[in-house]
């Protein structure tokens, strides 16, 4: 992890408002438009200052009218201007699915090359902790089959600000799944600019008995997961894939190569998911080199429940995923 | 062009018996210490997700509510505690279900924002703003077609309350639209309480100081009353109802309000004053139809601590109903309620506590 | 194939509107609404006629707002009327999608169990011959991974006649997607009354040597694919899955223990669609009886264009799925 | 409270030059004759999908548009063609479109409804109704936010078209409310042709015989234009967006117009009389405004003639463009224009053939 190097420990929040900062310094196209994101400081305090920095006409306040201001993002890219939209959760991003799935993937195509797209819709996805089933969509189960959009979806501090950055220099449409649960996570993050290109998946950890694939907030279960599971002596390899669209399958086969196992995590529902994509996509590139199936961790197929105790139960967790590995490894 | 009909609204207070208002003031101080008690809980992590208390808006549910029958079905948004419990839903099945436990109105799996009884005719509690406008408009229909087509039922109206925020949501002008076009009675209430979240109405939407305009691009006849007098809310909404009722037509009420506490739990509320605070809170409904019935000597002193103690005692029912009531358990909860018939891995549905129980004759703490 | 008895031939559309008017008649509650489906007697004159016979009370025409009428829809049910909601593309829905996602499917859950939400959403998906990106929205890709849904993609008259009457006596929501291309189609129905079960796929085709898994339009593309394919002495065994939710995996597990070999067919877009999720499933239960990794035949991953010519060659067709046989079976 | 101001409307008539007329009058009966020879070709398969001609409404999109400066960027629906002519598209890019062929605007990817040029500032066709009045928004910001933050360009203003049916559009609605909110300079100009499909604008959109309260909702100023006299249509727009341009404001424009054939290729038009349809084609635009001019003297029947004969030989040569254009390739033209950044196996992009040229220098046909 190119993290290493550095000394410096900053908040989840405060990467991505560095990479949104740097940017709208270095490119006065660039502007954040969401509810609440200026007179309020953000919902979730991620555009925290921005405000004063940047001036109203840059970091706009708008009201609660999601399809009309992705609409509006989106209109505005196609004069070339490079519009932030936050959606305070994806969730919210359903009433905005026409313009978010028909007009920004499709643009370039639809005018045959004449209108680019360069915008990033952003914002929390999956379980914010207890907000029920209308609150707690994870979006990339819904549209990640849709051709034309990419997807990042980052876990840690340095990879949400370089990717940020790259999403925002990105001439395409980007979707960018953060999570409130991970806003306040402190992890290194350098002083000097950097970017993280799309398509590179990371390996957060080494290991040659089971790699471990996952996205976004489960990335941790799976590092916790893998701790628990090395005092057993079972050594996983954890990649993050850390951009979905486009996914970087060659570092996953390679590691499959090398450890015969793999457990999917993803915290979309199972049918027609992620998980789904990436197990097809190992069978269909290296079958041969699997000792078993690939397990897939995901939420249980049930909305969202708001009670504590049934979300637990519901969404991906360390103890789901050692499960998985013994049993992928046929200790179990 | 407004439909504005100024004259409905300032008729003179109809007589409303004092034994009524005595159960409005209740109904509002109940409200008042459920979500008093709410906050407390959701300090002590007993609550959790996102909650948004009512504290401030008493007078809107219940003057609203009394002008209804209790079949007439009611929907909100997800502040919706007030809403509940005015329309009649147990406060122990609120708490509970707030606690995340199988007592709860929902088995604990819709939470704060999502408080549903059937009972009460009570549609829920709908976390997606605006998203409970097209709703409002179905269950206007389902009166309707009740009453035309499958010659049940009497005439009925829909009450479909929704914030000021949800104003600038395409859902509510296509459900507007709807209702006229296809003359449903549900009677739009918009609780204006200046704010959705941090943006001032001024802020968000255009026209915010004449949303008779709003009423008037689909031809809906546009009312108003002062929510802070749940007497006044009710004259106005006695009116709206009964006239949608017999016209069977849709209409808009704008009612001036103000919420107290922050937006959710987790708010800093830098962009109002407390000043401004203070100033609504010295038009308190609940202090204002106290005095009121004090005056008028339908109240004294003592009667108002007795009120007091009562839903005191209540709400520290709820409170312990519960604390004691059981988690869910996911081996038999968390694939139940997924649908009515059941395939594959799906588990059973089953009514939740509530629903076995007539209203009054409520199960035993567990 | 219960329909063999039948002699009667009549059009998809007829099919259609058989199963919809004898439910009508059966039970007042149920009532059809959407765009021109009234006076017009329906934009592809499938409502064609029912104005008359149930006035316009319960055949109704609503404005453009997908959104606001699916809700109206919904909110209906919740009182258990039990709406059949007509859209003339699925396409369209994604402006209803906080309607069709949030409520329909969680209703229930939410509410503890309280209110059902007994719906039909109902029109045609996928492409409908060059309509363009827009247009041509295959939804079960978007779609499937929703808990709480049932997904019915008939690909015969008499299947949609039996899955529709079905759909409405269901007391869940459904999403019922037919065919522009498909409604002209005659097949046999036979007079007397019958229902399809969901979660039943059925063998179109019986074969030994090789498994085609299909839904909705696709299915005659393999039937045509085996035709061609018989000539050459390879005999596909041809399932139409019929319900995408509830998925009818046993059938397909049973065909593959035989053959051996398999190739799924999906017009939606390659990345966690519906072919995704078969494969996955095949390869969790019968990787054994595997001789050869799933074949996957999908839509091209680029928005749907609007050139005929572009059009064929990214929608699924005979041509590459009798590729993607004989590469599945190692003759190519 | 509407903003109706029907002074700016009734103002006397602006003196136009008879040349200016006269471009006016060639560019409806380009329209008119391009959308002919479309039915033609749509009939003898050479195009195919949903296609959606817009003879009788040429003075909107041709008065309108004439009210505007070249770069003022351009929106619609998916009744396009005119608007895509009037702003100056080639017809021979929007006839190679619709034949689905690489000479096309959008290289046959984008078909009827979605044609664009970007050469002149005209985004699109789009096809979802409503779905455009978001964009339209943004375009209009974009216009704002490069003159103030940037520092380039001038003051320019948005015109957004839409169709009557796009009223009931939660998306329209947004997107006003989202203009006053933010000052955007987009004018949305209602093409009021009375019916959406087989829907009659009174069956689908309360308040139709008085759209200013549409407007009224959001305070934005209401102005309305007789559609089959470009110059009415012409002089209320004209002054509609220097209004708006100075100001920096939207605005919301009905123009009355008709539709003369069905609402797309197969459309029985059984929601409508053959009266109604002649008495409208009895007050045609074209006719209208050649008989004014020659009246006026600046034009005589050979002048007419003439006229006839340049634009049916300007879409003859564009259907030959089209016929001659090649197919797309799947193998180099499926993958492109995906993204504009390729990764894995999308292709790259290229400029359709009409953006590698000025105006009026077009290639050769192929
Ligand atoms: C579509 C959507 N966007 C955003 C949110 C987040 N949100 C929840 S409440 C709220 C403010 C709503 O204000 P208002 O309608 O005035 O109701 P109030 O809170 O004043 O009761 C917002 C933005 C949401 N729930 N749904
Ligand atoms: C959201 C959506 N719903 C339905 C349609 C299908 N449709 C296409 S055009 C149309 C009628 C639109 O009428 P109007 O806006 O008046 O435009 P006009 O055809 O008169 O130009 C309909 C219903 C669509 N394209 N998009
Ligand atoms: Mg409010
Ligand atoms: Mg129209």
């Amino acid at each position: 992890m190119g993290a290493a190097v550095a000394t410096r420990q900053i908040q989840f929040r405060e990467a991505l408002r560095e990479a949104m900062t740097e940017e709208m310094r270095r490119d006065k196209r660039v502007f954040l438009m969401g509810e609440e994101v200026a007179q309020y400081q953000g919902a979730y305090k991620v555009s925290q200052g921005m405000l004063d920095e940047f001036g109203e006409k840059r970091v706009i306040d708008v009201p609660i009218s999601e399809n009309g201001f992705a609409g509006l993002g989106i209109g505005a890219a196609m004069m070339g201007l490079r519009p932030i939209i936050e959606f305070m959760s994806w969730s919210f991003s359903l009433v905005a699915a026409d313009q978010i799935l028909n007009n920004a993937p499709k643009m370039l195509y639809m005018s045959g090359g004449q209108f680019g797209c360069p915008i990033v819709f952003r914002g929390n996805d999956g379980a914010g902790g207890q907000l029920g089933s209308t609150h707690s969509w994870a979006v990339e189960g819904l549209f990640a089959n849709v051709p034309g959009l990419r997807i990042v979806i980052p876990s840690t501090p340095y990879d949400a600000k370089g990717l940020l950055k790259t999403a925002i220099r990105c001439n395409d449409p980007v979707f960018f799944l953060e999570s409130e649960r991970m806003l306040g996570n402190k992890g290194p993050v350098p002083e000097e600019e950097y970017l993280i290109p799309f398509g590179q998946a990371d390996i957060k950890r080494a290991g040659g008995d089971c790699t471990l694939v996952s996205f976004g907030r489960p990335v941790h279960f799976c590092l916790e997961a893998a701790e628990k599971l090395a005092e057993e002596g079972i050594e996983c390899e954890v990649i993050d894939g850390r951009t979905i669209r486009p996914l970087d399958m060659d570092t996953i086969i390679e590691s499959i190569r090398k450890t015969n196992y793999c457990v999917v995590v993803d915290q979309s529902w199972p049918f027609g998911s992620v998980a789904s994509e990436v197990a097809t996509q190992i069978y269909e590139r290296a079958m041969d080199h699997l000792d078993n199936r690939v397990y897939r961790v995901c939420s249980d197929d049930v909305p969202a429940p708001y009670s504590k105790t049934l979300e637990q139960a519901m969404l991906p967790n360390p103890g789901k995923i050692i499960k998985a590995v013994k049993q992928a490894m046929y200790l179990e | 062009m407004t439909m504005t009909d100024p004259q409905a609204v300032s008729q003179p207070v109809e007589r409303v018996s004092a034994k009524t208002r005595l159960k409005w003031l209740r109904d509002m101080m109940l409200i008042r210490e459920f979500e008093l008690r709410t906050m407390q809980a959701y300090q002590e992590a007993k609550i959790g997700g996102f909650c948004h208390v009512y504290i401030g808006q008493e007078a809107c549910a219940v003057g609203c509510i009394a002008a209804t029958n209790p079949d007439d079905p009611v929907i909100t948004a997800y502040r919706d505690h007030g809403h509940a419990l005015a329309r009649g839903m147990e406060s122990r099945y609120a708490m509970a279900e707030m606690f995340g436990k199988i007592g709860g109105c929902a088995k604990g799996k819709g939470g704060s924002m999502h408080l549903f009884d059937k009972r009460t005719h009570f549609y829920g509690g709908h976390a997606i703003v605006g998203g409970q406008t097209p709703l409002g408009a179905g269950l206007a229909f389902a009166t309707r077609y009740e009453n035309e087509v499958l010659g049940e039922g009497k005439k009925r109206v829909t009450l479909c309350f929704l914030g000021d925020g949800a104003l600038n949501q395409g859902a509510l002008h296509e459900a507007m639209n709807l209702c006229t076009i296809l003359e449903l009675p549900c009677i739009y209430v918009v609780e204006n309480n200046r704010y959705s979240m941090g943006t001032s109405i001024e802020r968000g939407t255009s026209m915010a100081d004449d949303l008779s305009t709003k009423a008037a691009a689909y031809g809906m006849p546009y009312f108003q009353a002062d929510g802070m007098d749940v007497c006044a809310v009710y004259n106005v909404m006695k009116r709206v109802v009964d006239r949608m009722r017999s016209e069977q037509r849709p209409a808009f009420v704008e009612i001036n309000t103000y919420r107290y506490k922050g937006h959710s739990m987790s708010d800093p509320q830098k962009y109002r004053t407390k000043d401004e605070v203070s100033e609504y809170e010295a038009s308190d409904p609940i202090r204002r139809l106290a005095d009121a019935l004090i005056a008028a000597g339908a109240l004294n002193e003592d009667g108002f601590k007795e009120l007091n103690q009562s839903v005191r005692d209540e709400v520290r029912d709820a409170i312990k109903w519960a604390e004691q009531s059981p988690e869910p358990d996911p081996a038999a909860d968390l694939y139940s309620d997924v649908v009515t018939e059941p395939f594959g891995e799906y588990g059973p549905t089953s009514l939740p506590e509530m629903c076995d129980h007539e209203p009054g004759d409520v199960p035993e703490s567990p």
